[in-house]
């Protein structure tokens, strides 16, 4: 009778952990979807061969809050008519331009609308790396599909409390 | 994927830690990627600041529009604009709810069915264009250009005024009208000094302002200029502070901010004017090298026949003893003699009058009196005196050459002036214009211009006025919004909100310095909308070469740089300019201004167009010749301008005698007789007996011509002051409610002659006892989902009076009844 | 052994009775109880949809109903425990047959009370702020931990007192024995279970009044922490305190005279446990009108320009009539009522103790919302009309609480059993020898 | 560390409401149904005060503009249970939207009367969105909202003055009231900073405070000779 | 009556009363974490950590002590009856 009781027990205890388990990873997988854009950019080979840099096209990383996604304006300076590479995605690119048609871009990182985030501050005038907080992008050869590091409060202050700059609720909360 | 095993267990953490609702619990977080992807901004967020002229009221204010990836998203004062130096009033800051308005007209309508049946169907501007000028050649065709009407409902001096002169001169019709009463309020002016312009006041020098019902803090012509002058002179030390005292039925905003407020009954503001010129002059508190040197008839005198007439002084003397003005206006004596003695005593001090004072059947002749207390006090072309703005170096529009049919139509009587005697020095009066209409009487109109201004929901007659509407076979209106006044339009042309177009201001009225003002697009236009300044160039291409002729544009913008070159060429004045960052006072009383640098036309205009604006803050002394352009070339106490209107009416109907004398002055319901005509004197205003209460509407900065009731922002914020919100009331002497059992914030029924309206009665120690005033601008049968059905129209209650000489709305001629509503 | 059983069972059978007879007014009563909750409930969750703009609530008057229903029910809440407290700490033993409906009445109502906050959140949603991200600077978890802990202690309180009850429903059998078997804890009714129980209980008796009286008087701070006129006040604790007792007295003898009524305990509940209790209902509502008195005093005596405001607009203002029913309700009728024998009926108690109830009801009203009304800003005053939400919350808490009492008394016995036996059998010779012991006389000598 | 201030000049200021307007503009605060407003939920961070003195005919009316006042003592967050209304080491009492719960006692609790709830959720014309303030976070129904001397200006500003590598100049951190006020009466900057404006009018004979005595100590200073 | 049916329902009866009071001991010990955490926060934010503390002093030992009382009583119950249980059920 014990042992069965016991047993009850411990099944419980497994079922529950694996319910709680199930959740996490429910919450943790599935906020971030998986995203796929429009053309697979390579970010590997527009560094290292094009020897662009990341400000050649985010035009605005040391200069504005947001340092926007490059779109097709961007994109023609360089890909005009003739393709350059075999790539199917430089086709559908080019293709995009030709017509004159914005890239439809999925955004992955982003913060909410209430939380002031200037990549200014950040890049600029606090001379953080794009990686620390974008990862090793140079090394991607197509574009991430979920963000390396999610923008939580939690992670926004345990690094400004790293590096013991503010985390008055104003800097950021607008 | 590469992402590294690492960088998979910090995201791990980093979301099972906003999942944990960790120290600082953002719970929100958990369902971000979603929703962020959609907040996201869309653009890089590049800030943007573009200069432009406020067109929410007539004030013209220079104004900076923040955008944001080029959407506009905030108004700010342009700090170097000279009017408003920064300043704005709420009604500017909502003109973003114009733009944006979801009521606009998108595009151009034709009306189906009945007219203000409310049923509209669009068409092409090609078509609706092609409409209009097939009629309009017809008419032309027939010889009969003359019977098509424009009413300017703009109160603003500009290129559009003008523009729309031309555009009718050369079509043949001598019917353009503006229906504000910037020109009609010259009227005493003209009387007294022959001068065809509002003066302005160098406040900022005298030591006592008093302001008989001028409320210049929110219905002047432009309150943000005079709140900075204002803040300027409250800003000096205590030592010789200027004190302002406001008369006024009820505590107005200028009241609230006065020294000293002067309960007075509606319409008899000229007694108390003639009852202070009484003690200054008994007092000898009055300029005598002036009136001596520069003023006619102070003193009887005798013309060039012997016959003796009767001068200012004596009149004044025998029938404006302070104590029979106190039992006029309500003003204790004692009252009177200390403001007067105050007013003759400050050196220097300055008399205003308006709104109060001109709002009202006698409203010229008391405006008469009031200015000529400033006479009295020599105030002519000295610090803190009166003086007139020299008009900025503008290029006229080119002259053409009227071909017959337009000659002809020009010739026609204008159909808006009076026929018979009535208003003989109205510009525009909206009752002869409508009764003549109304009986085809000299000639029918066929087309009527409606362009800004709403008039049909500002006048004292609407029914008649609506008549007219219905009864004008094919009604144009330029209006951006349906109005009540384009509910009965065949076809809406939309205009352009301020914020999208082109135009030019100069000199708004009454501020103290020659400037221009460049309203241009910071948006690209939202809706299928066209200037209506660039639609009439079309449309007179459309009608005939002589009349494009008179128009030679490709565009409005161009006509403005053609105006605008002039300026260039002058060398007068300057761009508006940053630079000097001294305060305003110090800005006026600098002298030697300097003229800015600029090497080409080209490059005039586009530093124009990126600062606002040109001003020339010089004013030139002139000598009273050119101040007194009257028959006598002095101030005329007694008025040979009037006396020769009234002579020319006479003999027209019939030659002099007695007895047409006495039929003219009947007719334009002049009370006095004799000399007194023509000198300025109180006109007891005609009321009822049996109605207890006066009646007067006020308006208010957050809505100054009903024009913003249609903007969420100001219909919420209209009366801020006592707390009421996108509704209207009725303002009452706490004492006066007791006495009819009226309790605060409950309706009560006003009833007039006319009409009875149901308003929420606020109690109010600052009003008059005898007195009740609503607010004007709420009451709206149309103009959108954020005005239609939004409080009471006070109008609709006044009876239909006009200025006896100019034509004007009494506003303040109205005796009510209140009762508790149940 | 079974006979003893059995005699017991014979004598106090009327009170097992509607444990085990469920008649046709039972569920009756639950059932439109039932539907109330409901339609409440459904309120609440239209609340939640369409945000706090549904209530009656305003600009300045930003608390209404909810709070005032708070701080009502959880002053209802002081009928109980600290009632029966300090009955039993006197001991006083015509206690016997009150105490538990006393302390069922704080157990059901302070659940109540406490969710009233939550009701009131604008954002319930993000209700676990307040555990994540709290601040125990706020007086409002000042409330949330002294909420917590009284209820904690009156619910032990409840149930300690119990256990030998729930073991006699075991004894007895049926089909809820297993469920009596896990809530009796063992319980044999051995000596020494007796002297343990004994001693939690004279403990927790000891333990549970200055925990109540912090819990009113915490609640008031909500109040008189804060700058407001009306309620920047340092005699709100025991004020609050006193009416909590009184509003819960009246609530006690509202219940006692209903189960009186409805499950015939007139052997049980006599005439002379409301002569008492109305008694201390009077004292209570002297006690409430002196502290009533002294703080309109402070007020009026000092005079500041906007406390006299507030005072005036209770006084004369919308709500005065609140104001003077309130008086009526609280002071007037009561002290007419329980002054005269004639008045002093069952019938006549149940009359006061209504209006003090309502009464006290309009005080809490009239502490929350004149105070808010009346902007110490030159804005005008304020209005506040309750909406039907707020009604319908209000009926909806009653509800709940009626419900709850209606299904305790469903299955465990509403007035404690063996604490009558207890007093049959020993009591007489205990309070013979304590009285002997109080009695002028020879000091007894240690024997 | 700087501590920002605001003085209005009572004096100076007309009582134009201009003020009101550009607030409600530059921070998207909601414009609520003309049946809400009736029941006195409208929504102003910047409100104005009537006050009427005197008897008729000697009346005399002050109109004041009433912004949250800042206190450097606030009554508001002390109350608070979330940490959701706060006072930040440069003085600005902050609101944090998606922190607060809405139980509406720190309302309560200001003796200014300066907070507004949203009683529903804010809504605006499809139309209207499109001007709304990027810079300004839309608010949600259940929160509590007020003034907030527009501290997201201060996150530019601030920015901008890092970017140089300088310290922050008198009058570039602005309030949308006090930038487009008509009169020129409401001044706004650091009180620490002697130099400023703030700091010598916050000294003259004309200052004052609203409700003194209850050791606010807000830092929206009124000047006006005391007649 | 069958006494291993018996004694088995009283098995599950007993560790559902143990779970119980485990429970009010998790309830007690959580809130007093909470109140330390609110402690650590408002010492974090500088934010009048003094009067948190107060409050925690009074209202940790309140719950501990009540958790305590059940304890005791639960304890006490057994402690008396514990020879019969281990009579009856031998093992």
């Amino acid at each position: 009778m014990r042992k069965m009781v016991k047993q009850n027990s411990k099944l419980f205890i497994v079922a529950s952990a694996a319910i709680v388990l199930v959740v996490i990873v429910w919450v943790v997988l599935g906020s971030h979807r998986n995203i796929t854009q429009p053309i697979s950019y390579n970010h590997k080979i527009h560094i290292e061969e094009a020897e662009l840099t990341c400000v050649d096209c985010h035009l605005y990383v040391e200069t504005m809050p947001t340092a926007t996604i490059p779109n097709i304006e961007i994109c023609q300076d360089c890909h005009s008519d003739e393709p350059m590479s075999d790539s199917p995605e430089e086709v559908k690119l080019l293709k995009y331009i030709e017509e004159g048609e914005k890239i439809p871009w999925q955004r992955i990182y982003a913060v909410p609308n209430h939380v002031y985030f200037s990549h200014r501050r950040h890049v600029t005038i606090g001379e953080i790396a794009c990686s620390n907080c974008h990862g090793n992008v140079e090394e991607l050869t197509e574009p991430p599909s979920y963000p390396l590091w999610l923008p939580t409060m939690e992670n926004c202050i345990s690094c400004h409390k790293e590096h013991k700059v503010t985390y008055d609720c104003l800097a950021c909360h607008r | 994927m590469e992402i590294k095993r690492r960088d998979f267990l910090k995201l791990l953490s980093g979301a099972s830690g906003a999942v944990a609702l960790g120290t600082y619990g953002c719970s929100d977080i958990i369902d971000v990627p979603e929703k962020l992807i959609e907040l996201a901004q869309k653009g890089p967020g590049i800030v943007t600041w573009t200069n432009t002229i406020c067109g929410q009221c007539s004030a013209g204010c220079g104004i900076k529009i923040r955008r944001i990836d080029g959407i506009p998203v905030y108004i700010k004062g342009n700090p170097t604009y000279p009017v408003n130096r920064g300043g704005m009033c709420p009604s500017g800051h909502s003109s973003l709810e114009v733009l944006f308005n979801p009521d606009r007209v998108k595009e151009p309508l034709k009306r189906i069915g009945l007219k203000e049946s409310g049923k509209w169907d669009s068409i092409s501007w090609n078509d609706a264009l092609q409409l209009i000028a097939d009629k309009m050649i017809e008419l032309r065709n027939v010889g009969k250009p003359h019977q098509v009407a424009f009413l300017d409902g703009s109160d603003q001096p500009g290129l559009m005024n003008k523009h729309i002169a031309q555009f009718m001169k050369a079509y043949g019709s001598p019917n353009y009208y503006q229906s504000g009463q910037l020109k009609n309020n010259t009227a005493p002016y003209r009387l007294l000094q022959g001068i065809n312009q509002l003066p302005s006041y160098d406040l900022l020098n005298s030591k006592y302002i008093l302001s008989f019902g001028s409320n210049f803090l929110e219905e002047g012509y432009s309150p943000i200029y005079y709140t900075k002058i204002y803040s300027h002179l409250r800003d000096s030390s205590e030592h010789g502070r200027t004190r302002i005292v406001q008369i006024d039925s009820r505590i107005s905003l200028t009241a609230a901010n006065a020294d000293l407020w002067i309960p007075i009954r509606p319409g008899t503001y000229g007694a108390l004017a003639l009852g202070i010129a009484f003690v200054l002059i008994r007092e000898k508190l009055f300029d005598d090298n002036f009136i001596k040197n520069y003023s006619f008839g102070f003193n009887d005198w005798t013309d060039n026949k012997g016959i003796t007439h009767l001068g200012f002084r004596s009149n004044v003397i025998s029938n404006y003893y302070p104590e029979q003005v106190s039992k006029i206006t309500g003003v204790p004596a004692e009252t009177i003699l200390k403001i007067a003695r105050d007013l003759g005593n400050s050196r220097s001090s300055v008399v205003l009058g308006d709104q109060g004072t001109v709002d009202n059947t006698n409203g010229t002749f008391s405006q008469m009196a009031v200015h000529s207390l400033n006479a009295l006090l020599g105030n002519f072309g000295k610090d803190g005196g009166v003086y007139f703005v020299d008009l900025p170096p503008l290029a006229d529009l080119p002259p053409f050459d009227e071909d017959e049919i337009a000659a002809l139509g020009n010739s026609k009587k204008p159909v808006a002036q009076s026929l018979d005697t009535n208003y003989p020095l109205a510009d525009f009066s909206i009752d002869s214009f409508t009764k003549n209409i109304l009986n085809d009487d000299p000639y029918p109109i066929d087309i009527l211009f409606l362009y800004k201004g709403n008039p049909l929901f500002k006048t004292l007659n609407h029914h008649d006025f609506a008549e007219t509407l219905k009864k004008i076979p094919l009604v144009v209106s330029f209006d951006p919004f349906i109005t009540e006044t384009s509910e009965y339009a065949d076809i809406i042309l939309p205009d352009h909100t301020f914020l999208e177009k082109w135009d030019k201001f100069c000199n708004t009225p009454t501020v103290g310095f020659t400037h221009v003002g460049i309203q241009q697009p910071v948006i690209e236009p939202l809706f299928s909308t066209r200037n209506a300044a660039d639609v009439i160039i079309e449309l007179s291409n459309k009608i005939d070469q002589s009349v494009a002729n008179a128009l030679p544009f490709q565009s409005y913008e161009n006509e403005i740089r053609f105006s605008v070159e002039k300026l260039y060429n002058s060398g007068e004045g300057a761009i508006i300019s940053e630079g000097v960052k001294s305060s305003w006072l110090e800005y006026l009383q600098q002298r030697g201004w300097q003229i800015g640098r600029y090497n080409s036309f080209d490059e005039f205009w586009k530093l124009l167009t990126r600062n606002g604006g040109w001003w020339n803050p010089i004013r030139q002394t002139k000598d009273y010749k050119e101040l007194f352009k009257t028959p006598s070339g002095k101030f005329e106490f007694y008025s040979q301008n009037f006396a020769n209107i009234i002579n020319k009416l006479i003999e027209t109907t019939g030659g002099e005698s007695p007895e047409n004398r006495e039929k003219v002055l009947h007719s334009l319901n002049i009370s006095v007789r004799g000399d007194k005509v023509f000198l300025p004197h109180y006109e007891a205003v005609p009321i009822e007996e049996n109605m207890p209460l006066y009646f007067i509407t006020f308006k208010l900065l957050t809505n100054r011509d009903g024009q913003s009731s249609n903007q969420p922002m100001m219909q919420e914020m209209f009366g801020y002051t006592v707390r009421e919100y996108w509704n209207s009331w009725v303002e009452i002497n706490p004492e006066t409610a007791q006495e009819y059992g009226i309790e605060d914030k409950k309706d009560v029924w006003i009833e007039s002659p006319i009409g009875s309206i149901k308003v929420r009665a606020r109690l109010n120690p600052g009003i008059m006892k005898e007195v009740v005033a609503v607010p004007f601008g709420l009451g709206h049968t149309s103009y959108g989902r954020y005005a239609k059905g939004y409080g009471t129209n006070p109008i609709t209650i006044l009876k239909n009076k006009y200025d006896m000489i100019n034509g004007n709305p009494a506003l303040q001629a109205t005796k009510v009844k209140i009762s508790l509503a149940t | 052994m079974t006979e003893e059983k059995t005699k017991t069972i014979d004598i106090d059978e009327a009170l097992y009775r509607p444990i085990y007879e469920t008649g046709r007014g039972f569920y009756l009563t639950v059932g439109i109880l039932l539907m109330i909750i409901l339609f409440a409930a459904f309120m609440y969750v239209r609340q939640v949809y369409y945000g706090l703009g549904v209530t009656g609530m305003n600009q300045p008057v930003t608390w209404g109903f909810y709070i005032v229903n708070f701080v009502f029910f959880i002053g209802i809440s002081h009928a109980g425990t600290l009632i029966s407290a300090i009955l039993r700490l006197s001991k006083a033993e015509w206690r016997r047959p009150i105490t538990r409906m006393a302390e069922v009445i704080t157990a059901i109502v302070l659940a109540i009370g406490g969710l009233h906050p939550i009701i009131d959140l604008g954002r319930p949603d993000r209700v676990l702020n307040i555990f994540t991200a709290g601040r125990l600077q706020s007086p409002l978890l000042w409330d949330v931990t002294s909420i917590t802990a009284y209820f904690t202690a009156s619910t032990v309180y409840l149930y300690l007192p119990m256990i030998p009850d729930i073991a006699k429903l075991r004894d007895r059998g049926g089909k809820l024995t297993r469920f009596y078997d896990f809530l009796s804890w063992g319980w044999q009714g051995t000596d020494h279970q007796k002297k343990v129980l004994n001693r939690a209980i004279n403990i927790l008796m000891v333990m549970v009044i200055p925990i109540a009286v912090s819990v009113h008087t915490v609640i008031s701070y909500i109040f008189s922490m804060t700058l407001q006129p009306g309620w920047h006040s340092t005699i709100f604790g025991p004020y609050f305190v006193v009416g909590a007792i009184f509003s819960g007295i009246a609530a006690l003898l509202i219940v006692m005279i209903a189960f009186r009524k409805v499950f015939h305990l007139e052997n049980y509940l006599k005439l002379i446990h409301f002569q008492y209790l109305s008694t201390l209902l009077l004292i209570m509502s002297l006690l409430w009108f002196y502290f009533t008195f002294s703080e309109y005093l402070t007020g009026i005596f000092g005079a500041e320009p906007h406390e006299m405001d507030v005072i005036l607009y209770k006084f004369t203002g919308p709500y005065a009539i609140f104001f003077w029913s309130m008086v009526v309700f609280n002071f007037i009728i009561p002290v007419i009522v329980l002054s005269f024998k004639k008045f002093k009926t069952i019938k006549g108690i149940l009359f006061a103790s209504i209006t003090v109830v309502i009464g006290m009801w309009l005080e809490r009203l009239n502490i929350v919302i004149p105070s808010l009304a009346n902007p110490r800003m030159e804005l005008g005053s304020g209005m506040y009309f309750p909406s039907l939400t707020e009604w319908s919350l209000f009926v909806g808490a009653i509800a709940v609480f009626v419900l709850g009492y209606v299904l305790f008394s469903k299955f465990f016995p509403i007035i404690s059993i063996w604490e009558i036996e207890e007093g049959r059998e020993e009591s007489i010779k205990e309070v013979e020898k304590r009285v002997k012991s109080y009695l002028p006389g020879p000091a007894e000598t240690s024997d | 560390m700087p501590k920002w201030a605001m003085v209005i000049d009572l004096d100076k200021c007309t009582g134009c409401g201009d003020c009101m307007a550009a607030c409600k503009l530059e921070n998207n605060v909601a414009i609520v149904s003309p049946e809400q407003t009736e029941e006195g939920r409208v929504m102003f961070w910047m409100d104005m005060m009537s006050v009427y003195d005197g008897e008729y005919p000697h009346v005399k009316v002050k109109r004041i503009p009433k912004p949250c006042f800042h206190c450097d003592n606030p009554p508001c967050i002390k109350v608070c249970p979330v940490h959701a209304t706060y006072i930040n080491p440069e003085g600005l009492v902050g609101q944090i939207y998606h922190r607060c719960i809405g139980c509406r006692y720190c309302m309560a609790a200001c003796p200014y009367t300066a907070k507004v709830f949203n009683w529903y959720e804010p809504e605006w014309a499809e139309e209207f969105k499109t001007c709304l303030n990027p810079d300004v976070s839309l608010r949600m129904k259940g929160v509590v909202e007020k003034c907030s001397f527009c501290a997201h200006r201060l996150q530019v500003v601030k920015e901008d003055a890092d970017a140089e590598d300088r310290e922050i100049m008198d009058g570039e951190y602005m309030p949308a009231c006090s930038e487009s006020c008509p009169a020129d009466a409401i001044y706004f900057g650091d009180l620490e900073n002697r130099e400023s404006k703030v700091f010598k009018l916050s000294r003259s004979p004309r200052a004052f405070k609203e409700l003194e005595g209850l050791g606010t100590e807000p830092k929206v200073i009124y000047l006006s000779k005391r007649e | 009556m069958n006494s291993t049916e018996n004694t088995s329902r009283d098995k599950i009866i007993f560790t559902a009363q143990l779970a119980s009071i485990s429970l009010i001991w998790i309830f007690v010990i959580a809130i007093a974490i909470w109140i330390l955490n609110l402690i650590s926060v408002s010492v974090d934010l500088n934010d009048a950590p003094g009067i948190s503390i107060a409050i925690s002093l009074v209202a940790i030992p309140v719950f501990f002590t009540l958790a305590s009382i059940l304890t005791y009583v639960f304890v006490g119950f057994h402690k008396n009856s514990k020879s019969d249980l281990n009579n009856t059920l031998g093992d």
